[in-house]
């Protein structure tokens, strides 16, 4: 395409990951770095932002119109993208990626691309646990399950407690915003912000930081183009866990 | 390149802290975001286009880069009578609050949420893509002129929007100058649509959207000299400007300050490096500046 | 990308002998440029336009080329009823000869000059910037409708070619079809202007022009767009075309060829180009394409 | 100034070359060719096609508005400048250029800017002979002048009847229109036509190839984007000579 409408892809294959979430790859990689995400344009639905899980494809939990309708599609059909947008991870040393349910999927690509990477996943249950297999086969991963169905018992920020983290040179962590403020409080606690990395989500509709729906206090940085990736001492001060501004901009706590 | 003198500035009865402003519905939805426009180098702040009721906008894609500009159609998204809870922390800062409405008692109503909080209304008459809004009052000088004396008589600065999607936008100005407007803004975006071809549908979720940007500086530069010659209240240019030539540019058709969005994408420091740009200690006074392409 | 199969054309009553059609005004005073255009590949060529008396035009600057467009005051420049000699070297070949006049009179006898000439006439009632004829006619609907009756009484096929600097540009749109037109053209160019800031005045000799090129082409999707679904004549799509992707992207919108000018300046070759990019043996039949992105 | 708007230029010095010619130097050096112009804007005037004489100036002959207007203009005043334009020549070996009138304009570069060339340069009379003593310094100068107040009496083309064409590898010839016709036919005459390139003026309006009205029979080549320069041989089937169109597109013969 001339300019910068989106890239339109064809859908490859879909694969289930868990009774919620699917991984949906398509015929065009997108050169990115972990923790970018693209804005997906489901035709006739809605544009909505979606990291990149693998350099071509997306996972995808089902949560309400726009998703439903990208959980549903079939190899053939098309989707467009535009981005990939946002800043990344930037990974060195040792690496402790951290993941609350779909929050795995910008993480994933961390544990795929780099050497030397721990992983931490939470998850309800055993069946919503994501990319399990794949992880297990590249890294150590450690599991919390909030009914207990596998790994630990409670959430994963609890897994920490135990965890010598002050080891890591570098600890990533996507997950529900309460989830990212328990291990931003732990990290905290075990002085190790500084090595902390967070990638969030908030609503987005422009992608490229014009728009302000992604703005984020106190001091306006727009998650879509300053972030999504913040560092913990950024966070510490910050609206995370505390409300954020839904599609009208009004602040929901 | 011809440069202006540092100088107190006012226009359209608002006081401004330089001749650049920051176009509504650009990082406009929080107190934050807008704030940091402002210490980043504006001279005041216009806020995203409130309306009578909290509205979600458009469905998806809003917007999409072009090579030489941005096309939208956000469908004036907004948090509504909330909004005055963001402007609380922007007391004493030059905020213009920009708002819409289906016709004049909206426009009054909306406006009156924000009585302590503006130091000028910026009147939305002319946002391309919201049907019953925008545009579609903007182009009737009656209506304009009615929101326009609606909103003046609660006594504050009344800045009025206008939308280049007319046959005649002096006719507008006109209008808007006759309700009592204490400056006109030229323009909103330009009525556009793009296609994604592989996909055979429009790239908008709202199909139709405004185009921004470089693309449509030409286009502003002869509305506000148009304007200029038409009216007599102070016009601000707004509409692809980039750069302080572009700045001189404008004001040399007649505008007195102008408002920027668009490149912000591009440059998100615009607006201190047209600053530093814009101004020196040589450089003419604003008034010997203003109009004088029409020599 | 999308391509078409290559089949005979005919498009508003005019046999084609391909999609892209040279714009007027644009390498379209001499019969000797008009079939350099067809040899390398126009479909078709529209003439300069044609007026009543003889015209030098605009004093210069009449044209400059912008970042991403170009900006024009030509002034209707034009050798009037000593055309027809130029047109005696084009017999037989798909020439549509441009017209224009201050009333209805006027373009019937202009139209007249050419009755043995002409594959059809092309009515420009939409130039931005010549006092007393184009876009100050093409602005109300009546005089439209009139000046297309006046045209179409001679027996010959009738584009009106329209101006988007217009509220609504679909009411112009169905005027010219009341008034019998065979099919509308989609756009003129968009009324603009530049000032040299150094020199403190506007760049063209006559202040205001038109905007052509890459900068309008969104403008031009939309109008042709809207023309779709609110009128029933073909539509040639005209405005920022430079690719066979843009082709594809004009006819989705509605538009069933198109006319391409100023992106001859980049590539005076670009008519075969395109026509090697946009047609092959697996394409689609146009017929599929037209219109598609409403579905 | 960003895009294609006129460069604006100070008049440095304004030099009467003859009673009805100055040249015009600015501040600003344009990169350029030989035989490639200028669109020159005269603020409030009009927008004029000129030579570079030199690489920072005009040589102007007044014939109407826009040249009387350049001609009174002093030192300080500002122009607009579009271009350069055009081809220009291609020079290579011995040169001979042959000026007529202001032709001389875009000649002088030649005889500056290359080793080994001959020039002949016609003119009214005396008065009106152009960069006669620049050039005799640089290289060897023939004169005609249609009165006989200096050199050969009579017109350029007549001093080519007693020289040797054969041996020059490039002719270059810019004049009259009547003049450059006859140079031709006398070039075709002995034989030299094919070492021959004419600098052609046309009406011009945008310079740069879109409005038609420099286009010129019978192939439509537009005068200022694939000229002003054309080789001998293409010119012998043209409208050379024999008509011109004037601003509103009419032939004058
Ligand atoms: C940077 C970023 C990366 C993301 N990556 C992933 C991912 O890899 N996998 C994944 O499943 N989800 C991801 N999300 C969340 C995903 O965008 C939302 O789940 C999705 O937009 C919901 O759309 P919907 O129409 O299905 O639901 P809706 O019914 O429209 O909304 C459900 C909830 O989703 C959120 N939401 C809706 N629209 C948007 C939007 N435009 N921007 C942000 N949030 C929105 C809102 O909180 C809303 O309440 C990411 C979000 C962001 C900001
Ligand atoms: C490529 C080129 C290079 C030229 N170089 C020189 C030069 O170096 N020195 C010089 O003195 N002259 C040069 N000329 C001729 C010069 O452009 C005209 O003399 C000038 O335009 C006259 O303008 P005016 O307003 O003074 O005269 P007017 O009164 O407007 O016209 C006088 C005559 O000049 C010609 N003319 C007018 N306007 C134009 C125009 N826009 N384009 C072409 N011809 C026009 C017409 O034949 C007209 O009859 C050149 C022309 C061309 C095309
Ligand atoms: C993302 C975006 C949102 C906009 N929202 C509004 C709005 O809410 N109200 C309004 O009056 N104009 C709105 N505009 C128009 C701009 O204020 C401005 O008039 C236009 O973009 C031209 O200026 P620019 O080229 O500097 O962007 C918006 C523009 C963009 C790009
Ligand atoms: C130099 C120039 C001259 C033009 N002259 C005419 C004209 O005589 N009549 C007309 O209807 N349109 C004229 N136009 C407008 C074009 O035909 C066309 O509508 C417009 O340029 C948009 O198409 P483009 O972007 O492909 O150039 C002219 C445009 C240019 C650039
Ligand atoms: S989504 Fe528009 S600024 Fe971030
Ligand atoms: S001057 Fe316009 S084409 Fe040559």
């Amino acid at each position: 395409m001339p300019d910068g409408l989106p890239t339109v892809v064809t859908i490859r294959c879909v694969v289930e990951e868990s009774p919620t979430v699917s991984t949906i790859f398509f015929d065009t990689v997108f050169s990115s770095k972990p923790g970018q995400f693209v804005m997906v344009w489901v035709p006739g639905i809605d544009e909505i932002p979606m990291a990149l899980s693998y350099p071509d494809a997306i996972t995808v939990q089902r949560v309400g119109d726009a998703t439903t309708h990208l959980a549903s599609m079939k190899p053939g059909d098309k989707l467009g993208i535009r981005g990939p947008f946002g800043n990344g991870f930037s990974i060195s040393g040792k690496t402790l990626a951290i993941a609350g349910g779909v929050g795995a999927a910008p993480l994933l690509r961390v544990a795929l691309e780099f050497p030397d990477v721990d992983f931490l996943i939470g998850a309800r249950n055993e069946d919503e646990l994501l990319f399990f297999r794949i992880l297990r086969e590249r890294c150590s991963v450690r599991v919390a399950t909030d009914d207990g169905s596998a790994g630990f018992h409670g959430f994963v920020a609890g897994l920490l407690k135990e965890m010598p983290v002050e080891k890591y040179d570098t600890i990533v962590v996507c997950g529900p915003e309460q989830m990212m403020r328990s291990v931003l409080k732990e990290l905290e606690f075990q002085n190790s912000v500084h090595n902390a990395q967070f990638s969030l989500h908030r609503y987005m509709k422009c992608g490229i930081g014009l728009c302000g729906s992604c703005c984020f206090d106190p001091d306006g940085a727009c998650v879509c183009r300053d972030g999504p990736v913040f560092s913990g001492e950024y966070l510490l001060q910050s609206e995370l866990g505390k409300y954020h501004r839904n599609a009208s901009g009004i602040k929901e706590f | 390149m011809i440069t202006l003198k540092k100088s107190p500035v006012r226009i359209g009865e608002v006081s401004v802290r330089n001749h650049l402003i920051l176009a509504a519905g650009v990082l406009g939805t929080c107190a934050s975001s807008l704030l940091r426009m402002l210490q980043s180098g504006a001279g005041a702040v216009v806020t995203k286009s409130i309306g009578p009721e909290p509205r979600p906008g458009h469905a998806g894609p809003c917007l999409v880069v072009l090579e030489d500009g941005i096309l939208n159609a956000m469908g004036l998204p907004n948090p509504s009578a909330r909004f005055s809870d963001e402007l609380e922390k922007l007391s004493n800062e030059p905020v213009i609050v920009s708002i819409f409405g289906g016709n004049p008692d909206q426009f009054a109503e909306v406006a009156g949420w924000f009585a302590n909080q503006a130091q000028a209304y910026e009147l939305n008459v002319s946002c391309p893509h919201a049907s019953g809004y925008g545009a579609q009052i903007g182009t009737n000088p009656d209506i304009v002129k009615a929101c326009t004396e609606a909103v003046k008589s609660q006594g504050k600065p009344v800045w009025v929007k206008l939308t280049p999607n007319v046959t005649d936008i002096t006719a507008i100005g006109q209008a808007a100058e006759d309700g009592g407007a204490d400056a006109l803004v030229a323009i909103n975006t330009v009525k556009a649509m793009r296609i994604s071809t592989p996909l055979k549908r429009p790239v908008l979720g709202n199909k139709f959207g405004g185009l921004s940007g470089k693309a449509i500086f030409p286009v502003a530069v002869r509305c506000v000299y148009e304007l200029y010659d038409a009216c007599s209240i102070p016009i601000v240019g707004c509409g692809g400007v980039s750069s302080a030539e572009d700045v001189i540019e404008m004001m040399m058709a007649g505008a007195q300050g102008v408002e920027i969005g668009s490149a912000l994408y591009s440059n998100p420091d615009l607006f201190q490096n047209i600053c530093r740009d814009l101004y020196s200690e040589e450089g003419y006074h604003w008034k010997e500046i203003v109009g004088c392409a029409h020599a």
